[in-house]
């Protein structure tokens, strides 16, 4: 009999329903702030539940639903909250942003709320059908996210690269789980995982075809290099709060498909996998930081570092059992310094998202003192100087990396955020040791006000006091260590 | 199948391209017949062939498409588009023809199979892919939302939009 | 007890300095000069306790506080008064007294009258600290303190840039042989772990004679003083530091911070004992120094810079005598110098302030007459220090002449050569030293008649300790009579501090008296020849041989080429690779990291290239990827 | 019987000449019919390998089956939303030419 | 209370962005300055220990025994002159300035204190962004590319060191990342180990130091900053390299430490040469004593790599002595500044005549800078020196000749701008200058005239180090036990067992000869003996 734990599906169906509740809703009132006061409450109800799995996870263990195709653990409710506060943050940017740009269009919450609960899909996804619904589920919504402005041709690009590449990326994925069954007969991963234990299993070689062909589609999501390419434009060419959401709650959702079926996979197929992944990573690291150091505009480098980012990001994920904790926590601290990053964005940029580049920042420090500075905190957290919340995701990411052994790895990624730390500074100097050279633009937004004030606090403090969040990630039962 | 395939990648008029798709997917649902799935074989012929490729043709038909505008600036694309897709497709269908373990008995398949009818996809469907099932709902709101939130808009001229071009242009 | 206060004599000279310092111009003329002479006159005082509490016993310490710990080494700074250090005291405090009333008068009118006493007061202080110290610590405190002394007073007319590079000189010269002393102690630690002194000297008696050990902190020591002290090859930079004051020549450059090295060498006799080689080593620096130095007094003809070079061969006997192991011998030298170099250099004083800032000998002479007492107590100078007998100088001189020749110490060094050359250096002393006498006092007056018009005898301020030093130029030598015959005082006095492993021959008597009449000849033939040469002659022969000599007289008139040396080898090949080291810092060091960050900007560049905006390359580039991908897989994807 | 090598040899080259479309056409909804392609192939493989593990069980089986029927629905959903954009663009800018993108870029 | 040190700084920091009148921030500042060098000088020493990430082992562990406790009471003391002068000289941004002045302190406090080693590195990299700040804010014209390039060598550095800090503890299976955690651990790794890892220390304590040649950031660093030298000051706090290598990367890596330190030394004395006769050609003010400081780096440089507590102990000291020596230098160059609007040696001379109380003071602070014994560099000096020529007498030697050269800058120095040919007349020091430096001068004569309390206290942490190098120090034999680290006394990270001491012998077959025996037989081969 199928059972169905409806408290562990419980988050993401909260999030349907409130945005099938906030499409109808927008029939009759037009307002879509009283829209996104719906979104964040219907968050908050999905945090809720989340919270109250995750103490039941912590004493209990995991909590299953549909056999064991969804999966509530201490992961998959980890990735849970950093996408809820990573729609809350996009949706505190949006509430003002979207009027301001003559974007205020009723789908638009909604569409948030859906790519959210597709990527809390992914999170919890158990076998691989699920994992690519919950990965179309929130494609597609960001693909139409960032086509939303329309009357700009660069919005308008981006969401046709997106969704043209997207689908491109997604087709390898599905033959990748045409492969993998024919590999193993499986899309479940704990029929996987058996038939890979097996010592009869004599299709190692498709099954790391497959893997190859899964790595494709997800490292597309992540923006692995070689395939990257679309990161840079859509980020810029995307109206910048979706901006700020999807570089958040994509790269999670993504992460966490990838985390629990590589954890899954690489025991048991081909070494040459891990090999194919380092070089990978190598690539993403080195591509992300070094294109980023070549950028004049705000936006374009935060997409590069987004890059860059994912690089030292996948480096958790060959660490096994230590992979889960250390890459929630990292996209925690993520999550709130780059959001933070693009709040600040929207307040300095015009209604086009124009003037995002450094001579635009120049001075930005004496015209608008507290904005610069909360800009130069997230910047700094991002470069990963310490006690901020980016430090310590390195930390613990490079540390992960270098106890399961790819200390070379380690060693480029953290000589590539010394590159990095040169590009994240120079808005800093341009902030500070220029002078005005534009007048800048003052808009201003209670709403993104909290949400960077969200984003410093969550910074600040994850970075003092780290350790609360990593036992309470490493607490509970996952699958992956399972297996 | 694999003119047809063809077709669909060279021929300059989009229609001709989308009914060589067709073709195409026609070609495949006979060939799920040969391979015992007959509830997908009518699917394709039905949903695919039918719904799928109608709605294509009325875009194209609609939005006037006009043939391919063929290799365009990137000149040099087109033969290392070439000459890499020969190599994935060696590779791949070496990869994948490796070691196949041969085809149990054909009454085996029968057995199991049952045909491919709908009974025993529904059965399938409706125990190990309910969440999934559930989840096409979901995936299928969120395309139709999308897709109505993109068309549905007021038109703004471009030129408007145009008139309010960037600050600075974006690239340096 | 008595003795032990002693100890608070440099204390109050520091308060002198500090009082005159820091109340600077606020304090009217005098005053500066009063408080700074009564605290050198009390620290005499305190000396004279000290010396006279000593007849009752050997040494007292006074330890001071803990300085340095590390590791196993420990180090607390202490006094040590005993018979050597007080000697020392009573030399620098009291020739510092009569230097210090003498600068009274001639320092008068000068703007900084009270900074000069500072500075005076405050190198009473280090060079004190100096000869009070147990431990080479706290006497390399004291010798770099007299170093920054000797700076701060050889540039006291800083305005004239010559005064200036007299003073820097002086300094970096200076520290060349300070970098011999820290190197000395560095070896003593790593040896023996200790750096008191007395323990030093115990632990290399426990060393066999010769130890290597002992020969390198001994060659190590011998270039500490022989920075200090102006010996070969660091003597060049004492001629030049005759641009300060002439007070501070004589009481800095001549009685008491110059003999710091042969202190050091005496104070360090326990283990220069040990060591022929090194003892050799000094005695031939000395000696060597000795004749260089008298050499190039020949030829110089400014009135202070002849009595810097006679300083500096002075001071090569001095040398000698510490290095052939007669400590004591040395010492007395040091202490007869003392007073007759002083002297000199007082007198030489007072005629310059009487000439207006004269200096040059060639535009004296005939000053006996217009400067009659100081005429009178140079003259007893000049005597002394050319050995002639029953004043100071002979016995002094004599004292070393002797010990060279009877030295066991250095016996496989050519001992009797140190003596045949010494004896050649005294007829050079006696020869230079009329020259000196005759071309200023004597002699024709080659001055203008304006000049001659403002002649006049300086005051009594000036004149009374021109007047005790003469006196004391002529009785001092009585204190250590020659042993063979009398009752050696001097070298009783020192015996404890200075008894020595070393040994010396006891020739019969009369060989020693032989020595002292070939001494005596010595001194008498050279006075007596510069007075033929310049007396009876008027200087013509002179003039014949320096056209003989030709490119000796000159090499000798530029001190035998050591500066001009020294600036091609050191100096400017040093400004050189200042130089050039600063531009390639700047260029290569600092280029070679830019140019690596270009070429992060290059590859960065490509990467950008990559980044067409046109989605069929993007997916070219994911298909390329996924090329690969399979590639390796059909290729390696097999196993597990 | 036909066996599997062949068919997976035939979606494979399928897959391919997707891709290969998505490379060479310019037109975003030909593009897009190429992906189409692709997913097709993808569905073939499925089938394919459904009737070879059939040994396994009809679980196993069928399950291969039951994903071709989800990936039918997503290629669906994509092909909504992809019209959609599609249409959106189109009503400013008369031209599916992918080639046009190309004003965001460094 | 150690927490205090890091407490009263910060706090007083954040304080100051509140919105308040300037003289009030001033005065908080002053206060806050003050009340911070009190606490150092009379609080006891304690320490924290706190559980703070627990996926890493990583705790907040602070302890104020030690070297860290003088270094930081030097600090202190240099901190109330220059947040007075700062707060008067200043164009604009005062607060600000102020406020990032004191969170250096907080941050380096911090640093000195830290005993954990991943706290250890947040401070360190906590103190680089004030730094830089102040360069980039307040500095001069080309302060941008000043600030650019310290950036690039700091942190880039600084992440290798981040690897060997993150793979530290796993290779060597320690308990946690606390000093006496890793203390037991990190001997048992291999050698080859040892040494990659201490090379990633190395670069980035070396950029500190910083050695040649990695030093080039500094010229532009001190050149460029404000030309009141308030922020120079704190650069002369920042020498945290030497402390690194001290408190760090030499008890943790033993045998690494052993095996490179020959090469390391080698670079430690070239650099105290080298830059003190690059300080000679100087004619600019500032960088002139930026390389005199550079040198001032390298001999401590050579003390540390000498590897015995003699050297360890004097290149603490050292550092802790030129604080108040090179810092005082800095701010008696902003006085010059003041005065003259320039930093060119060539635009100043016979200043001595005009303004003869700040000609003596500057004297007085120069000759401590250059190692005139009795004033503040010369205890340390002496003591780098000669533990370095304990353990390699050449070496020693050679840095040993950077005396010289220091003299010679040191006068160059003195007579270009103070004596030769008057040029025109200036004022002497004012009463608020002459307040400013009294601290100067009273901090180099305490450090100079009676080191021995601080340096009890740096030498029985040093000797602990040098005895993990096991390197012989002269005169007495340490009891083992006692020097063992304590324990780590959390239960349940503490090791299960500790591992018995690395025999002697061993760790002497893995010493280079010349590190084996010190013994002067030794010595006799190398300075030529008959």
């Amino acid at each position: 009999m199928i059972d169905v734990n409806w408290l562990a599906f419980s988050p993401p169906l909260t999030l349907l329903i409130s945005a099938s509740f906030i499409v109808i809703f927008a029939l009759f009132v037009t307002d879509t702030r009283i829209s996104a006061v719906l979104s964040l409450v219907g968050l908050f109800i999905s945090f809720g539940f989340t919270v109250v799995l995750f103490s039941q996870v912590q004493d209990a263990g995991m909590v299953s639903s549909f056999g064991l195709r969804y999966l509530a653990d201490s992961m998959s409710l980890g990735f849970n909250m950093v996408i809820v506060l990573g729609a809350v943050i996009a949706i505190l940017i949006s509430f003002d942003y979207l009027r301001r740009t003559g974007l205020e269009h009723p789908e638009y919450y909604p569409l948030i709320l859906l790519s959210s609960t597709g990527a809390m899909i992914m999170a919890a996804a158990g076998d691989l059908i699920t994992l690519v619904l919950g990965l179309e589920i929130m494609s597609l919504a960001v693909y139409v996210l960032s086509a939303w402005r329309q009357n700009s041709r660069e919005s308008e690009e981006a969401g046709l690269k997106y969704f043209l590449l997207g689908a491109f990326a997604s087709a390898f994925f599905i033959y990748g789980i045409a492969l993998t069954y024919g590999a193993t007969g499986h899309f479940d991963y704990a029929g996987i995982a058996g038939v890979l234990a097996q010592e009869s299993f004599n299709q190692v070689r498709l099954a790391t075809l497959a893997a190859m062909f899964l790595l494709t589609g997800l490292g597309f999501k992540v923006a692995f290099a070689p395939f990257y390419q679309w990161a840079p434009d859509v980020y810029t060419g995307a109206p910048t709060a979706v901006t700020a959401f999807m570089s958040v709650v994509v790269k999670t959702g993504a992460f966490a498909g990838l985390v629990r079926l590589f954890t899954l996979l690489i025991p048991n197929i081909s070494a040459v996998f891990v090999q194919v992944l380092v070089v990978v990573l190598l690539l993403t690291m080195l591509i992300g930081n070094l294109a980023a150091l070549q950028q004049r505009g705000i936006k374009r480098m935060l997409a590069y570092s987004a890059v860059a980012h994912a690089g030292y990001l996948g480096m958790a994920v060959l660490a096994g059992n230590l992979a889960p904790s250390a890459i929630v926590w990292y996209l925690t601290a993520y999550t709130f310094m780059n959001t933070g990053a693009f709040a600040v964005l929207t307040l300095i940029t015009d209604n086009q998202d124009h003037g995002d580049t450094l001579e635009r920042v120049a001075g930005l420090g004496s015209k608008r003192p507290l904005l610069a500075a909360m800009l130069t905190l997230f910047l700094l957290s991002l470069a990963g100087i310490p006690p901020l919340a980016g430090f310590t995701g390195k930390v613990l990411v490079f540390g992960a990396a270098l106890q399961t052994g790819y200390v070379y790895l380690a060693v480029v990624g953290i000589l590539t955020s010394a590159v990095a730390v040169v590009y994240y500074f120079r808005p800093i100097v341009y902030m500070y040791f220029r002078d005005v050279e534009y007048e800048p633009i003052n808009h201003t937004s209670p709403a993104t006000y909290v949400a960077i004030t969200i984003a410093a606090l969550g910074t600040i403090l994850f970075g003092l006091l780290p350790g609360w969040w990593y036992a309470l990630l490493r607490g509970g039962e996952q699958l992956i260590a399972n297996m | 199948m694999i003119v047809g395939a063809v077709g669909v990648i060279t021929l300059k008029q989009p229609v001709h391209a989308a009914l060589s798709l067709v073709g195409t997917l026609l070609t495949l649902a006979t060939i799920y017949v040969g391979l015992e799935a007959h509830f997908l074989a009518s699917i394709q012929v039905i949903v695919y062939a039918g719904a799928i490729m109608v709605l294509f043709l009325f875009v194209i038909m609609l939005l006037n498409i006009q043939q391919d505008p063929g290799p365009g600036a990137f000149k040099w694309l087109r033969p290392a588009a070439y000459g890499v897709a020969v190599v994935v497709g060696l590779a791949l269908i070496a990869a994948v023809t490796q070691n196949t373990p041969p085809l149990p008995a054909p009454e085996i398949i029968d057995a199991t199979l049952a045909g491919g009818g709908p009974e025993a996809i529904g059965t399938a469907l409706f125990r190990d892919f309910v969440l999934a099932f559930q989840l096409v709902g979901v995936l299928l709101l969120t395309g139709i939302i999308g897709a109505v939130s993109l068309v549905q808009r007021k038109a703004v001229s471009v030129q408007e939009a145009e008139t309010e071009r960037p600050l600075e242009a974006v690239s340096s | 007890m008595t003795v032990a206060i002693a100890a608070f004599a440099p204390l109050i000279t520091l308060l002198g300095a500090l009082t005159t310092g820091l109340l600077g111009k606020k304090l009217k003329e005098p005053w500066a000069g009063i408080i700074a002479s009564s605290a050198v006159g009390l620290a005499f005082g305190l000396a004279c306790l000290a010396f006279i509490g000593l007849t009752q016993t050997d040494s007292v310490r006074v330890p001071l506080w803990s300085y340095l710990q590390a590791g196993g080494f420990n180090l607390s700074l202490g006094f040590v008064l005993d018979r050597l250090s007080v000697l020392m005291m009573l030399i620098i405090t009291g020739v510092g007294l009569l230097i210090h009333i003498y600068s009274l008068g001639y320092m008068h009118g000068d703007v900084n009258f009270s900074r000069y006493f500072a500075y005076l007061n405050l190198f009473v202080t280090a060079m004190l600290i100096l000869v009070l110290a147990d431990s080479y610590l706290l006497t390399f405190i004291g010798w770099e303190g007299v170093g920054v002394c000797s700076y701060l007073l050889i540039g006291f007319w800083y305005g004239e840039r010559v005064n200036a590079d007299a003073a820097r000189k002086a300094f970096i010269v200076n520290r060349v042989g300070d970098v011999g002393f820290l190197l000395a102690m560095f070896t003593c630690v790593l040896a023996f772990g200790t750096l008191n002194i007395t323990e030093v000297g115990e632990a290399a008696r426990g060393l066999e004679s010769g130890s290597t050990i002992l020969t390198v902190i001994g060659l190590f020591f011998l270039l500490a003083a022989a920075g200090k002290s102006a010996q070969l090859p660091l003597q060049v930079w004492l001629p030049d530091a005759m641009a300060g004051p002439t007070p501070v020549s004589a009481l800095i450059h001549a009685a008491t911070m110059v003999t710091a090295g042969v202190y050091l060498v005496a104070r360090s006799g326990a283990l220069f004992a040990q060591t022929p080689q090194a003892s050799a080593a000094v005695a031939w620096v000395g000696a060597l120094t000795a004749i260089v130095a008298a050499a190039t007094a020949f030829t110089q003809t400014d009135i202070k810079k002849i009595l810097a070079y006679s300083t500096v061969s002075q001071l090569g006997y001095m040398f000698v005598g510490v290095g052939v192991g007669a400590y004591w011998a040395g010492m007395f030298h040091v202490f007869t110098h003392a007073f007759f170099k002083a002297l000199l250099f007082l007198a030489a004083g007072s005629v310059i302030h009487a000439m207006h800032e004269e200096q040059d000998v060639r535009n004296m002479g005939g000053l006996a007459k217009h400067l009659p007492i100081t005429h009178l107590t140079a003259l007893t100078a000049v005597l002394a220090i050319s050995g002639v007998p029953l004043l100071a100088g002979f016995f002094s001189k004599d004292a070393i002449l002797a010990s060279a020749f009877n030295s066991q110490l250095v016996a496989g060094y050519g001992s009797h050569l140190l003596y045949l050359v010494l004896l050649g250096g005294a007829a050079m002393t006696a020869f230079y030293m009329f020259r000196w006498y005759y071309l200023v006092f004597q002699g024709e007056e080659r001055f203008d008649l304006e000049t001659r018009r403002k002649l006049h005898e300086s005051p009594m301020v000036m004149t009374l300790p021109l007047m005790i030093l003469a006196f004391m130029s002529v009785v001092a030598g009585y204190l250590g009579l020659p042993e063979f015959a009398f009752t050696n005082r001097f070298e009783l006095w020192l015996a404890p501090v200075t008894e020595t492993a070393a040994s010396f021959a006891h020739p019969p008597a009369i060989i020693e008296w032989i020595l002292m009449t070939l001494s005596i000849a010595a001194s008498l033939g050279g006075l007596g020849y510069a007075y033929w040469v310049y007396a009876l002659k008027n200087g013509e022969p002179a003039k014949q041989w320096a056209q003989t000599l030709g490119q000796f007289t000159a090499l000798a008139n530029s001190a035998f080429g050591f500066d001009w040396l020294y600036k091609r080898i050191f100096t400017r090949p040093a400004e050189q690779l200042a130089a050039v080291s600063s531009e390639s810092d700047k260029v290569v060091v600092d280029d070679g990291i830019r140019g690596s960050l270009t070429s992060v900007g290059v590859l960065s560049k490509m990467f950008s290239v990559f980044q067409s905006g046109f989605v069929r390359a993007y997916a070219l580039a994911i298909l390329s990827g996924v090329a690969l991908l399979i590639v390796v897989v059909l290729v390696a994807g097999g196993g597990q | 019987m036909v066996p599997t090598e062949y068919y997976v040899a035939l979606s494979a080259i399928i897959f391919t000449i997707g891709a290969l479309g998505v490379l060479t056409r310019r037109s975003a909804i030909m593009i897009f019919l190429s992906v189409e392609l692709m997913l097709n192939a993808a569905n073939l493989a499925l089938v394919a390998y459904a009737r070879q593990w059939s040994a396994a069980g009809a679980d196993v089986a069928l399950s291969g089956q039951a994903a071709v029927f989800i990936i039918l629905a997503i290629a669906a959903a994509e092909v909504a939303v992809g019209l959609g954009i599609l249409v959106a663009i189109f009503r400013y800018r008369a031209s599916s030419d992918v080639d046009g993108l190309a004003q965001v870029r460094l | 209370m150690s927490l205090l040190l890091i407490v009263l700084p910060l706090v007083t920091s954040l304080m100051l962005w509140l919105p308040m009148d300037v003289l009030a921030k001033r005065m908080i500042a002053i206060v806050g300055s003050s009340l911070t060098f009190i606490a150092a000088l009379v609080l006891p020493a304690t320490r924290v220990d706190v559980r703070w990430l627990p996926g890493l082992e990583a705790y907040f562990s602070i302890d104020s025994s030690g070297a860290a406790r003088t270094l930081i009471l030097v600090a202190a003391l240099m901190v109330i002159p220059t947040t007075v002068v700062a707060g008067q000289v200043l164009e604009r941004h005062k607060g600000t300035f102020l406020a990032l002045l004191l969170l250096m302190q907080a941050s380096l406090n911090g640093l000195f204190l830290a005993k954990d080693l991943v706290l250890y590195y947040i401070f360190w990299e906590a103190t680089l962004i004030p730094s830089i700040i102040m360069l980039g804010v307040w500095g001069g014209e080309k302060r941008r590319e000043a600030a650019l390039k310290y950036l690039v060598y700091a942190v880039t550095s600084s992440f290798l060191m981040l690897i060997a800090i993150l793979a530290l503890r796993p290779l060597s299976g320690a308990a946690s990342y606390r000093l006496a955690d890793l203390l037991v651990a990190t001997p048992q790794l291999a050698p080859s180990v040892q040494i990659s890892l201490f090379l990633g220390f190395a670069v980035a304590f070396a950029v500190k130091v910083p050695l040649m040649p990695l030093h080039m950031w500094l010229p532009d660093f001190h050149e460029q900053n404000h030309p009141s030298g308030v922020a120079d000051v704190a650069g002369t706090l920042y020498k945290v390299g030497a402390w690194g290598f001290f408190a760090w990367a030499l008890p943790l890596l033993p045998a690494a430490a052993a095996s490179l330190s020959p090469l390391m030394m080698t670079l430690a004395a070239i650099t105290a040469l080298y830059a003190a006769i690059i300080a000679t050609a100087q004619t600019n003010l500032k960088r002139f004593l930026a390389y005199a400081s550079l040198s001032h780096m390298g001999i401590a440089g050579v003390g540390v790599f000498a590897l015995n507590a003699t050297g360890l102990s004097g290149a603490m000291y050292l550092i802790a002595a030129q604080m108040a020596s090179t810092g005082g230098l800095f701010l008696i160059a902003g006085m010059l500044y003041a005065r003259r609007g320039s930093f060119e040696m060539d635009d100043y001379g016979g200043l001595a005549k005009s303004a003869p109380t700040l000609a003596a003071i500057s004297m007085f602070v120069l000759f401590a800078s250059i190692g005139v014994p009795g004033l503040s560099n010369f205890p340390g000096e002496f003591m780098s020196l000669m533990g370095a020529y304990q353990a390699f007498p050449v070496l020693g030697v050679v840095a040993t000749l950077a005396v010289i050269a220091a003299g010679v800058y040191g006068v160059n120095m003195f007579q270009r701008v103070y004596q030769g040919q008057e040029t025109t007349p200036v004022n002497d020091v004012s009463l608020f200058e002459v307040l400013v430096l009294v601290p100067v001068v009273g901090g180099i004569l305490w450090l100079g005239i009676a080191p021995s309390p601080q340096l009890a206290q740096i030498d029985a942490q040093a000797r602990l180090g040098a005895q993990r190098l096991s390197v012989p120090v002269h005169g007495e034999v340490v009891p083992e036990n006692e020097l063992l680290p304590e324990p780590s006394t959390v239960p349940d990270t503490a090791p299960e067992e500790t591992p018995a001491p690395v025999p002697e012998e061993d760790i002497r077959e893995r010493m280079p000869d010349t590190l084996a025996s010190t013994s002067w037989s030794n010595l006799q081969n190398l300075v030529g003996g008959n």
